[in-house]
């Protein structure tokens, strides 16, 4: 990696002084060390991974909705060996369900919103020509869309793909099916993937900045990048070691995570035993939880550009909001064992992690408010990527919310594991980081492109998505509340899923209505990039760098290095003509 | 259409006082720092929680049959091959291609025997062994071979790199010795660091 | 080298079996007997088995690991595969058309001990309206762990191997064990504690009789063609 | 096709419905009411099951289940305390949010205003925020916590079982007559017949022992559970009885509850567990003290011989 980081000096300043247009279409498309051809390239691949991950949930829906009913037309497409007749058999159920959790988290959400639209826009943002790594950056691409692609094949792999849930728990996952091994193998190199691109966001954002864009006035969408890559950083590497360790002992047939006299199925295990099944859970759960900060950050970043830039109104406690961003990544390293409640945990332990739990709700709680705030008095237009940036505040509200009783370990005893749990992350990472990045697509596809989506399409994307999420996830927390557990392949054998049962068909049809929803969105996605109304370099009038190039931005992005004279968030300065001032401009200029 | 060079590839940055490439590799090896102290922590709670007798109770210093020597003799190779590094990024600073590139040689000549002497007289010798030692056999050696493993795909890394700053990567110092020179640097850097992961490892694994 | 050696006598065998074929045209002795059981019964009673956890699991089923049907004189053991070990050379014997069927009824599995032919069809049936499992456990054979949610059937094929154990991880008391031969000559104790095994070619065999609790024996028979040789086994478990 | 639909937003009528933030939250509500008032009517649409006829009810109010356990209601206060905590904050931010949307549209002759208020109002917000969290959490949370994870009872006052998970099912182990679990050992475990591999043979206190794949327990006597696991992790979940812990190999831990009312109820599996998790169900029987020595009695007695 030290190689690959020097590697970039090798070539990179002569390679910079070659002229563009001579690349020939690989090294300009494929093999681009652009920022913004990876940067869509990272956005598209995620796009299909998180309709591929919603299809996989779709088709289980149904299973939950009707146990034992063979699924109509669909159904049949499938193999006999995983849903004979059309039924899905409970083996298959658990592949779904972890290749569901595992494709939305490491395949979909994290490269949209931070190898995307991180990729794309923050360079922009903070006047740099690219990365401080093109080839690295690269590289981190095409590491992740392997370890998709061995994602994906272990579909193939004998019994299946990984059943373990995306969280693998041992000594389940060591003793599972060979698919668990492709499972490992394909976070090793998401995991690499992630590493190079998170120090390539760092070394960028300290090294590459415009001049006079100091760190206060860097918009706040940077600085989300900027938390969200030293979590990546610094919490990958231990599930990278825990990854190894796991593939070990299945491997090697080592005992990291496998106690003393295990009999599986009736047979006495040939481990030698005197490891530690929760030593998988720590390492775990060390990364998972600030990977949950990872799945939102970039998502309140976003939303805080689209905001600003809609109320025509300065981010209201900016400098507050910074704080609380970093405050979060700080604290976000000493939670995570409030995962871990039931686990037979002391008490002192359980009031030490749900003390740190409830502490870093407050930042969380700033942030909103501030966000909130910042409508106030100012004057809101309601384009399509407000509508979901305000969408989003109610509902990773909820989501916020809901995660307090699930930091209470009193409370937690009877809603640990429960649908409740499901209820209460998918509030946050599906109506809150989703609408995000969707608000994300809508307000940075003029940039991208030069054209604008269509409004009316993009209008009824939203309420048919808004309405219908939350017919998915409201459910879920009645379920949960009745005791129904996760994971549960027919919750109709337990008499409280029965009576729950009804939750559960409404929470599928909501999940099919959603699907339908993003119909609009698709089309408008691909018919907009030809039949699109051309638009200005600036089209929402918005201050921050990104804006001040030209649309698209050609290789290299400015054609004069900006420069910068204020902060983010410039609008309707009292005494200039227009409700904004730009960062790159003088006042003569304004 | 013009195009900007990217700015602090090989002069500091005004302000950090770097040049990315440097600033990369130390963000790097904090990734690194993370990783290896996951497996030094998992280390810790395996051994605490390690059963008191039966074939996974943790092994006596006789049945580990890791010999100091042969451990002391590689952190002496890995202590001298970072000591030629810094001779070999300090000439290159002097300007003087030839010595810096002799020191290079010394270190990947060093890289080398540290990781024959690994496999020769240590991890052939456990798989000959009747019975073999396995990472199957208990848990010390399970980490054994997990931590040097990893360890030692560290150093053939390293190894890669400066081969190749000797071969075809030294055309870069005719164009820009300076440039060499940082890239050595972070190699270096990179170089100490996984000395360092070993001076934890020995004492951890063959003494305590 | 070896696996060519092998193959050739393999070869050889079959080309050797498809020319003398007429020449054992009359395959028709028959080896039959009893599996006697000496000892105390009492030691070896069967319980009956706490089905408690599936509702659905109504039927009144016990133990199977240990069945002695002491009404016979002299008490003879049941669920004992009684199988030609040695003796039938290189020749091939090709899988019947005929499916053998396990099937799982009143959360048991039916039969106890099964023998089928390697390549041998073997369908795995759900007759309960409950959920099963079907657990594999070989060793040669790959291990199969597949739910049958509903009643259906399964279907699946054999390479020869030793007793090995099936289970059903939802139902902990239901087990059973397979055998596959590569060829027909096999049979299972029942009530009355007998087994035959017809259609022999003549010839000197080793037959042997095992038993999941009490292991194998071995005999030396003898068959001419046409003949019926019998001969008994007997465990005796509790002499030490 | 496109520039029509563009053009259909232009509209009076489109923009209306689209720039009203109002209106749709408005559809929100009523789509998801309509959904709410069809789907139940599909609720009892499974697959057929025999099941043993469970008491209690299961979807009331937040939508708890019954709690049948001395110490339950502290813990239900705790999370519907929680809820409506949560629903003020929820409904007073709501409440100001809306306010913003349709008072700060931008229409004609609205400006938006670039100096900030000073909203301290917030930072109070903020800081009640807070305290009401470790009122909460220190206040009830972490006494229920510690009385029902750490303050067992006496072992020799309680009625004790040992539960056992495997892949699927919950083995419960109860210690006979004699008030002592005998010896267990892996390479004694027989699926059929001995699926904790208790020595029977070897160890006098395992002769009572009984072996069960239903909890039966004592009405109103403190029931100590010591969970643990042949092979994966699972997780004991007793719902009506407000008691969650996983189960992990390796280890064997403690719980206990006392029973404040009779009936059958569930056990269930929490963890994912394998294939079948969804299938690793049990009964729990809560029985006066009485009826529970009886069964346990019935059953220590060496088993009838089974004929067929």
């Amino acid at each position: 990696m030290s190689h690959g980081s020097n590697d970039h000096h090798h070539h990179g300043p002569d390679h910079h002084h070659h002229d563009h247009p001579e690349l020939g279409w690989w090294r300009k498309y494929v093999f681009s060390t652009d920022h913004k051809v990876i940067g869509v390239w990272y956005a598209v691949t995620a796009l299909v991974f998180l309709l591929l991950g919603f299809s996989l949930v779709m088709t289980m829906r149904w299973q939950l909705a009707y146990p034992g009913q063979p699924l109509p037309v669909i159904g049949a497409l499938f193999s006999e060996n995983v849903m004979p007749g059309g039924v899905m058999l409970p083996e298959f159920y658990n592949s779904l369900g972890a290749m569901h959790g595992t494709i939305m988290v490491f395949l979909g959400i994290v490269p949209l919103i931070v190898g995307g639209f991180g990729n794309y826009v923050m360079p922009l943002q903070i006047g740099a020509p690219d990365m401080a790594f093109p080839k690295i950056n690269m590289a981190s691409y095409w590491v992740y869309f392997v370890g998709g692609i061995v994602m994906l094949a272990s579909f193939f792999a004998p019994g299946g793909a990984a059943n373990s849930g995306w969280t693998s728990y041992t000594p389940l996952s060591v003793t599972a099916t060979a698919g668990q091994t492709w499972w490992l193998i394909g976070m090793v190199f998401l995991i690499t993937s992630s590493l190079l691109g998170s120090l390539n966001f760092i070394v960028t954002i300290i090294q590459l900045r415009a001049n006079g864009l100091s760190f206060f006035r860097l918009p706040f969408f940077v600085w989300s990048q900027f938390v969200t890559a030293f979590l990546l950083l610094l919490a990958f590497p231990p599930l990278e070691a825990a990854a190894v360790l796991q593939l070990m002992d299945r491997v090697a047939g080592s005992s990291f995570f496998m106690p003393t006299g295990l009999v599986v199925s009736g047979v006495v295990q040939s481990y030698t035993g005197g490891g530690s099944p929760l030593l998988w859970q720590h390492l775990f759960w060390f990364l998972a939880h600030p990977e949950v900060y990872v799945l939102i950050l970039p998502g309140m970043g976003m939303v805080a550009e689209v905001i600003t830039s809609n109320t025509r109104k300065p981010l209201w406690g900016y400098r507050v909001m910074v704080y609380s961003l970093v405050f979060l990544g700080f604290m976000s390293f000493i939670v995570w064992a409030h995962h871990m409640f039931i686990t037979g945990m002391g008490t002192r332990i359980s009031a030490f992690f749900a003390t740190t739990t409830m502490i870093i709700s407050i930042p969380s709680v700033v942030i909103l408010t501030a966000l909130v705030i910042t409508l106030y008095r100012s004057s809101i237009r309601y384009t399509v990527p407000m509508l979901f940036a305000l969408a989003f505040l109610p509902m990773f509200a909820i989501g916020g919310l809901t995660g307090l009783p699930l930091g209470l370990p009193a409370a937690d005893i009877q809603l640990h594991d429960t649908y409740y749990v499901i209820g209460h992350f998918h509030y946050v990472v599906a109506p809150g980081t989703i609408f995000a990045a969707f608000a994300g697509i809508y307000h940075w596809y003029p940039k991208v492109t030069g054209r604008s989506m269509n409004a009316a399409l993009g209008k009824i994307h939203f309420w048919l998505s808004f309405i219908f999420i939350n017919a998915v996830f409201t459910p879920m927390f009645f379920q949960g509340m009745a005791g129904v557990s996760r994971r549960l392949y027919d919750q109709t054998l337990y008499q409280h899923g029965v009576e729950v049962q009804g939750w559960t068909i409404m929470s599928s049809w909501g999940a099919w209505m959603l699907g339908l929803s993003q119909v609009p969105f698709i089309l408008n996605f691909f018919l907009s990039m030809r039949a699109g109304r051309k638009v200005a370099d600036n089209p929402w009038e918005s201050t921050t760098l990104e804006w001040a190039a030209p649309s698209p931005p050609p290789h290299g992005n400015f054609a004069t290095v900006p420069v910068v004279y204020r902060g983010p968030y410039e609008y309707s300065v009292p005494g200039t003509k227009r409700d904004f001032f730009p960062q790159h401009l003088t006042k003569a200029e304004a | 259409m013009s195009v900007a060079v990217l700015p602090h590839t090989v002069k500091p940055h005004p302000i950090t006082g770097v040049y990315s490439g440097k600033l990369g590799t130390w963000l790097f090896l904090a990734s690194e720092v993370m990783l290896f102290g996951a497996l030094f922590s998992s280390y810790v709670l395996l051994r605490v929680g390690a059963p008191h007798e039966g074939p996974a109770a943790w092994p006596t210093h006789d049945q580990t049959h890791l010999s100091w020597k042969i451990g002391g003799l590689n952190t002496i190779v890995l202590i001298v091959s970072s000591v030629t590094m810094v001779m070999a990024w300090a000439n290159l600073k002097m300007n003087k291609f030839a010595k810096g590139k002799m020191y290079l040689a010394a270190t990947l000549g060093l890289a080398m025997t540290f990781i024959i002497v690994k496999l020769a007289f240590e991890y052939i010798p456990k798989f000959t062994h009747e019975p073999p030692y396995l990472p199957s056999t208990n848990n010390f050696f399970a980490l054994y071979f997990t931590m040097t493993g990893l360890h030692g795909l560290h150093v053939l890394g390293g190894v890669i790199v400066i081969a190749y700053f000797l071969g075809p990567g030294s055309k870069l110092w005719h164009r820009d010795p300076e440039y060499f020179t940082n890239r050595i640097e972070c190699t270096g850097l990179y170089w100490h660091f996984v000395d360092l992961v070993w001076i934890f490892l020995f004492p951890v694994l063959y003494l305590l | 080298m070896k696996r060519n050696v092998v193959t050739t006598m393999l070869i050889g065998g079959l080309a050797l079996a498809t020319l003398v074929g007429p020449a054992w045209a009359d395959d028709n002795a028959v080896i039959k007997g009893k599996i006697i059981f000496k000892g105390d019964p009492d030691k070896h009673k069967r319980e009956p088995l706490d089905t408690t956890k599936d509702a659905n699991c109504t039927k009144k089923i016990g133990s199977e690991h240990v069945i002695i049907d002491k009404d016979n004189s002299p008490p003879t053991l049941r669920n004992v595969m009684v199988s030609i070990k040695e003796g039938l050379g290189d020749r091939k014997f090709e899988a019947p058309k005929t499916p053998a069927i396990l099937d799982q009824t009143g959360c048991q599995y039916s039969p106890h001990v099964l023998g089928v032919v390697e390549g041998q069809e073997v369908v795995i049936r759900n007759s309960d309206n409950t959920n099963h499992n079907i657990h594999f456990l070989p060793k040669i054979n790959d291990e199969i762990n597949k739910t049958q949610p509903k009643p259906m059937d399964d279907v699946v094929k054999l390479k020869k191997e030793d007793p090995f154990k099936v289970k059903c991880d939802v139902h902990p008391w239901m087990g059973m064990y397979i055998t596959v031969f590569n060829h027909p000559f096999f049979s299972v104790t029942g009530k009355d504690g007998t087994y035959q095994i017809k259609g022999l070619p003549p010839g000197k065999y080793v037959v042997q009789a095992w038993h999941e609790k009490f292991g194998t024996m071995t005999a030396n028979v003898e068959v001419t063609s046409g003949a019926t040789k019998e001969n008994d086994f007997t465990f005796e478990p509790d002499k030490k | 096709m496109l520039r029509l639909l563009r053009d259909l937003s232009m509209t009076k009528a489109g923009s209306h419905i689209v720039r009203r933030g109002w209106a749709g939250l408005v559809v929100v509500v009523l789509t998801v009411v309509c959904i709410m008032q069809v789907a139940p009517a599909h609720g009892q649409a499974v697959a057929p099951q025999v099941k043993v006829p469970i008491d209690g009810e299961y979807a009331r109010g937040l939508g708890l289940p019954t709690d049948v356990s001395k110490h339950g209601h502290g813990i239900d206060w705790l999370i519907h305390a929680t809820h409506v905590f949560m629903a003020v904050l929820f409904v007073g931010w709501g409440i100001f949010f809306v306010y913003c949307l349709v008072k700060f549209r931008q229409r004609p002759g609205h400006q938006a205003q670039y100096d900030l208020v000073k909203a301290k109002p917030s930072k109070y917000i903020e800081v009640a925020v807070l305290v009401v969290e470790i009122v909460l959490l220190l206040g009830f949370s972490v006494p229920i916590w510690a009385s029902v994870k750490n303050d067992l009872p006496d072992p020799d006052k309680a009625f004790r079982v040992r539960v056992q998970a495997e892949q699927f099912a919950w083995n419960f182990h109860y210690p006979g007559a004699d008030k002592q679990f005998g010896r267990t050992d892996p390479k004694l475990v027989d699926t059929a017949i001995n699926p904790l591999g208790l020595d029977r043979e070897g160890d006098p206190h395992a002769k009572d022992d009984v072996f069960a794949m239903e909890l039966r327990i004592p009405l109103g006597v403190p029931v100590i559970c010591e969970i643990s696991s042949k092979d994966v992790i699972h997780s004991f979940f007793l719902p009506v009885m407000r008691v969650k812990q996983d189960s992990i190999p390796g280890m064997r831990i403690p719980v206990w509850f006392e029973a404040v009312k009779e009936g059958t109820y569930e056990v269930a599996c929490a963890q994912l567990c394998g294939n079948n998790h969804y299938s690793m169900r049990a009964v729990m029987y809560i029985q006066p003290t009485t009826d529970v020595e009886k069964w346990l009695a019935e059953k220590s007695k060496p088993p009838e011989e089974f004929v067929d």
